[in-house]
């Protein structure tokens, strides 16, 4: 019975949190925020040279061939820093993905280059103001050639890669897509946190390399999306935690009437609300990182399971964390809506939080809980 | 229980509409209202109405015909309120002054500074604005430490106030600030009025998480204030400024922004997962929620209106208006971006999702200004339900004792 | 503009609150609760003295011909001291049934003995474990006889009469049966509220009146309940009323660690977020009563959220009256459960608050409300 | 990450369930698992189950030999009750005993004493119970005020406990009273056990909500207690309670009862409005985040318990159990309930029908037993967050002089 990580990988998630710490990664965060760069390109250079970028790329491919135990660590450690990189859009979903579908050739051709640095990559899905489905997908994919728009595709200013949902007469598929070519439009869209930039990106008979086959590509994605999940729930704890820590930092220095507002139950309790949602999120991301590890039957439910109350507890603390801070919480001054911000970001990016209970009351469904 | 006026009611509202016919135009209820943060025009525009309505004698009615008003009764400033609502008219700048600056100028100010200053406050020409949060003195605004030492027959003012609204533009404000830390705490305050182009203050915008600033902090250093603009008796300081706070505290409203009516409206056309949205009963159950809240607040209002209307001072139960609809925004806001899924990030023309972005993004500082809601809910607790105060650890000792941490 | 009752009506309420806590209504309702009474007849007859059965009977039927108003003061009342009377059964609902539905003929017959108190009336709709609808109402209506089984009927066991809803070849409609006669077989049913006892009733060939038409009963019944609503509102802020009142009392009085537990902001605001809830359904009530009295066009949303502020006031103050009394709040002994028991049957007894949230949507969707 | 066992651990598992295969039966999981308040042969069977573990070895793992156990280690201790708790097995009468008094007697009683009380303990022959709460003195355990005068070798006891389980049916119990209420409110308690069969002790059950009595009321009139029977010094009557409290706050765990489990078997087969309810995104929504929040208490036990598997002191997760579960509970009975609209007061013989009404009726209970929601919040931000402590204004003075109201 061990549901904790090894000293490994304790070891690594330390030495990263030393390194973002060091990075003033949370400075860098405001920089990008309130900058026109979409992302720490310095930063970003830093973590390839770390290596974290190929942490689940086979040796074989130039990386380090370890799991995604480590996968998780590294991201609780981003998710606390606000690390203003494309990790999450090329590594837990564009990496993942040549991974489990790609072909040997694809993956020798890609692979080694996402461990240098030389690829980033990110998903492309959404076409237009609704949560994706396997019927609105309308980009089109015919003669090995794609054609349509996607919106919302996080860090796409910065990738050089996608992978694309799209749609045949066959079916859903996914394409691998190099998006240097000719006929590929890239187009930055405002969105709320633009410490990580949102792109349009338009296809306009753009060749494509197919991953797994033309008609499952819709299970594909789904599966894919159930184990980034697992890795955005762990980034959305981290989260969670330093905006709790901030909040018990401030209530203990702060005083009102005079005493530390942290001794008034009203924040005390708050507080410890926080704290709870927080702890039920992180046990549940444990469980869900053994079942990812383990490619266990139960992974679609654990995973919906940290998702949905990492997403709760990352809201819950980010906002009663500018709550906790009075007026000073709402400036643009203070950290705090930079939390509040990802929190929102990391909610979407795979889909909100009533589809992950509708995922996981669906996955509960089928195996049947009791 | 009736929703009539009475006929002198309805002969006065009659008069209110033909009046603001005749020089505004109607709101366009089925568009969402949003408030622009930052906007060039508006303070010219503002202006431009108040000017008009004192002219035609609708800026204060309820002050003294010598100051500008027509001595209207309270029912009538709410008719009044109630017509000018419905249209599309500038507002919101002249609130502080007319709604606290002003009363307390009535109250402790000579004749000749009544004469002086009222009337233009009324006109909208002058501008005033209120300075008694500091950084160290938020919920607890009495805690500020602000100096003032009297010098002959003026004061010299240093310190720094915070979560000033309108200090930018404003010609006059109100300030309370401590003329001895070796009083009690609620001893050592003295009450002034101060003109905001004096040497020696800066204001400066306080940048929020909108990205809009409604809020400044002001900076004193060695302002001169005579002694004639002092409101009230040294030491009086707090006795002055807590009339103006319960002013404050009674006039904090709806919040604003992204309603029910406006998720029930989107719910009708956005999808969600092939289904309209409005038939799932999740949004459903949430709809209900906040229509009730809604409807319950309203009607609130309308109950303290018909105690008004009788001539009643109105209860307490203002008090909940700020807490309940500033939870609401955020869950609204919350709501329509979530119903976006992952485009739910993304700026868009759209004014629907405008405004669920601004309330998510705005309803953070409306759960704080004016007094957070753990604040709000102590005077609930405490005045309505006649709870025990919490101890106090800033009672009986000389202010400069009082425990402060570092801040 | 006057949301506000009159000084009449605000008299009748003071006498009425007078009145109840003479005779020790909240000590009544626990014999009822403790003893197999399943209601207070000493106190109905002396309710009945008092003519508050006969509030809306109009003068030519021996009634006091007063409107609705009067009848909210009078609910809150008997909300607030939790009076073990058939009140809600016979006269909000088999009354107004009555007076809306009656022929003269009818009229003539009832109305006075239920000023008298001759006859105690009550409804009966449900015939299973769900909520009833126009599609699962089975009892049979044919040749002016009725045939079945109702459930959960309450105070059926101190009724004379009841409306029964029923179902022929034509429609539902709405059954005036005595249950005196041959055919009629009242049985009690164990219910978690024991001060108002539930009852089943089996007819079998028993004769009826018919009210209204063979057609439009269900569209009655709705109509029914809608206005019933509100009286049923006004009972339960009243009893929402009385638990926060003694939550406060308790925390004023119940010292821990040198201080009274009101001085606590955990209780404090506790206590600040049953008075929110509690004015905000207040407020809705009286609005709701100005529209039941003057049958205005949006009653149906008006009542419904009276309605359903109503019960979420009343559940969240009932039971966190309990949790302020800590310990004693728990025991048989303390007042604290008879009000969180009430709460529930309150709301029950027309249906359950995920219902009538969903009615008050719907009444939102056909008035349109933006 | 694994949840194998070690083979140490696996080895230990396999003797445990062989044992429990030839004693017991495993429990039927299908239906729900319904605690019956009132049982007239649970004593008898619990007694005749425990003195069977006794015999073979398992009733007391972790105690030393010489009083019944095998010295096993924590980790032992939990195989074994996991294992145990697949079987239908009577449970409960012993715990406080095994859970509270044993470990205070094992640290603070003579040899003779624990050779003469452990083994009956272990072996459920003699039932123990804890004697702390008093009327006036529930959260705020240490305002108690049961007085102990000595009177040469014993002690004389006046005063009433209250909230003691099986009061009626213990043959000993714990007790802490006050023996000098003029010293400091911490200082002047001493600690002791008691035979219940003295003279002088009456026992009431106490009737709660659910019908049932699990509590009593237990007076002291003129009690006496030998001195020997003193556990600690005197006035050390604090520090001992305080040993036993924690044991209490650790040990009191999951609210029991209905879950979503049985949430979610009802929502497939239950219509509302004429669809399975299960098909409700209301109720989905509710059940996702029941079962996050059951998964969540699951999971952070395996975390404590990898921590004792490897030899660590568990961290302080295990306090939000109550706060969470209970709360759940009552939700979950609720919802049970209200999905049968008017006929959800009936009580039938429906098992899960029952269990909702049972949690509805149970639940207030659960969010005050063993620590009120608001008391646990406290310790998790007090001990868990580090915040500050509330004002105390019962330090530094007299007990007699400590504010109590009229309680």
């Amino acid at each position: 019975m061990n549901l904790d990580f090894s000293d490994d990988q304790k070891f690594l998630q330390e030495e990263a949190r030393k390194f973002l710490e060091k990075e003033e990664a949370l400075n860098r965060n405001r920089a990008v925020l309130e900058t026109d760069n979409k992302f720490d390109e310095d930063l970003w250079k830093k973590i390839v040279d770390l290596g974290w970028t190929g942490i689940r790329i086979p040796e074989e491919y130039d990386g380090l061939g370890l799991g995604h135990l480590e996968l998780c660590v590294i991201a609780e450690e981003l998710g606390r820093f606000l690390a203003p990189v494309p990790f999450s859009s090329s590594v837990y979903l564009f990496t993942e993905a040549i991974i489990n579908y790609g072909t040997d050739e694809i993956k020798e051709d890609i692979l080694p280059k996402l461990v240098s640095g030389e690829i980033v990559g990110t998903l492309a899905v959404t076409e237009d103001l609704h949560a994706p489905t396997k019927n609105n997908i309308n980009l089109s994919y015919a003669n090995g050639k794609i054609n349509g728009k996607k919106i919302a595709v996080p860090d796409a200013g910065v990738a050089t890669h996608a992978v694309v949902v799209a749609k045949s007469n066959k079916g859903i598929s996914l394409q691998l897509v190099d998006l240097s070519v000719t006929g590929v439009t890239t187009e930055h869209q405002e969105n709320i946190d633009e410490s990580r930039g949102h792109f349009s990106i338009t296809f306009n008979d753009v060749e494509t390399q197919l991953l797994g086959d033309e008609v499952s590509g819709w299970e594909l994605y789904e599966s894919l999306i159930n184990q980034a999940a697992v890795l955005f729930s762990y980034e959305q704890i981290g989260g969670s935690q330093a905006s709790l820590d901030m909040a018990i930092n401030y209530a203990k220095e702060r005083y009102a009437f005079g005493r530390p507002i942290g001794s008034y139950q009203a924040i005390k309790h708050k507080l410890a609300d926080m704290y709870i949602a927080l702890t039920l999120a992180k046990s549940n991301c444990y469980y869900a990182a053994w079942a990812l590890s383990t490619d266990a039957a139960d992974l679609p439910s654990a995973s919906a399971t940290a998702r949905v109350s990492a997403t709760k507890a990352y809201q819950l603390c980010s906002k009663e964390n500018i709550q906790t801070h009075g007026g000073n919480g709402f400036t643009w001054e203070y950290d705090c809506h930079m939390f509040y911000r990802r929190s929102k970001l990391l909610s979407l990016n795979i889909g909100s939080l009533s589809n992950w209970r509708e995922k996981l009351v669906t996955s509960l469904e089928q195996s049947n809980i009791n | 229980m009736d929703f009539n006026d009475t006929p002198e009611e309805a002969k006065f509202r009659k008069k209110c509409r033909e009046w603001l016919e005749k020089n505004a135009t109607y709101k366009d209820e089925s568009t969402p209202q949003n408030d622009d943060f930052a906007n060039a025009n508006k303070m010219k525009a503002a202006k431009a109405w108040q000017k008009k309505k004192y002219d035609a004698g609708w800026a204060m009615l309820h002050w003294p015909k010598e100051y500008g008003g027509i001595g209207a009764s309270s029912m009538e400033r709410i008719i009044w309120a109630n017509e000018e609502a419905k249209f599309d008219v500038p507002k919101g700048i002249f609130e502080i002054g007319l709604g606290m600056c002003g009363p307390v100028m009535m109250e402790y100010a000579t004749e000749e500074q009544k004469e002086r200053y009222l009337p233009p406050m009324a006109e909208g020409k002058e501008i005033w604005c209120q300075l008694f949060s500091e950084p160290s003195a938020g919920s607890d605004v009495a805690g500020l430490r602000s100096k003032a030492v009297q010098d002959g027959d003026k004061w010299i003012i240093n310190g720094q106030k915070v979560w000033t609204s309108g200090a930018h533009f404003s010609d006059f404000g109100i300030l309370v600030v401590r003329h001895d830390p070796n009083l009690e705490k609620h001893k050592g305050m003295t009450f002034f009025f101060v003109d905001m182009k004096s040497p020696g203050i800066e204001v400066k915008p306080i940048k929020q998480i909108t990205g809009g600033s409604s809020f400044n902090e002001v900076y004193f250093t060695d302002v001169e204030i005579p002694d004639s603009q002092r409101l009230g008796e040294i030491g009086d300081g707090w006795k002055v400024a807590i009339t103006t706070l319960m002013n404050e505290r009674l006039a904090v409203g709806d919040a604003g922004g992204a309603d029910v009516e406006d998720a029930f409206r989107w719910a009708k056309t956005q999808d969600n997962l092939g289904d309209p949205l409005l038939t799932n009963k999740a949004a459903r159950e949430s709809i209900a929620d906040w229509y009730c809240e809604k409807s319950g607040l309203k009607n609130t209002k309308l109950r303290t209106m018909s105690a008004l209307s009788r001539g009643d001072t109105p209860g307490p139960e203002a008090s909940i208006t700020k807490i309940v609809s500033a939870g609401k925004l955020q869950d609204i806001g919350n709501f329509g971006i979530d119903s976006l899924d992952m485009a739910g990030m993304l700026k868009t023309d759209n004014q629907d999702i405008k405004g669920f972005q601004n309330a998510w993004l705005g309803a953070p500082g409306m759960r704080i200004a004016g007094g957070t809601d753990e604040i709000l809910r102590n005077i609930i607790a405490e005045r309505v339900l006649g709870l025990p105060q919490d101890p106090r650890a800033d009672k009986g000792v000389a202010f400069k004792d009082i425990p402060s941490g570092n801040s």
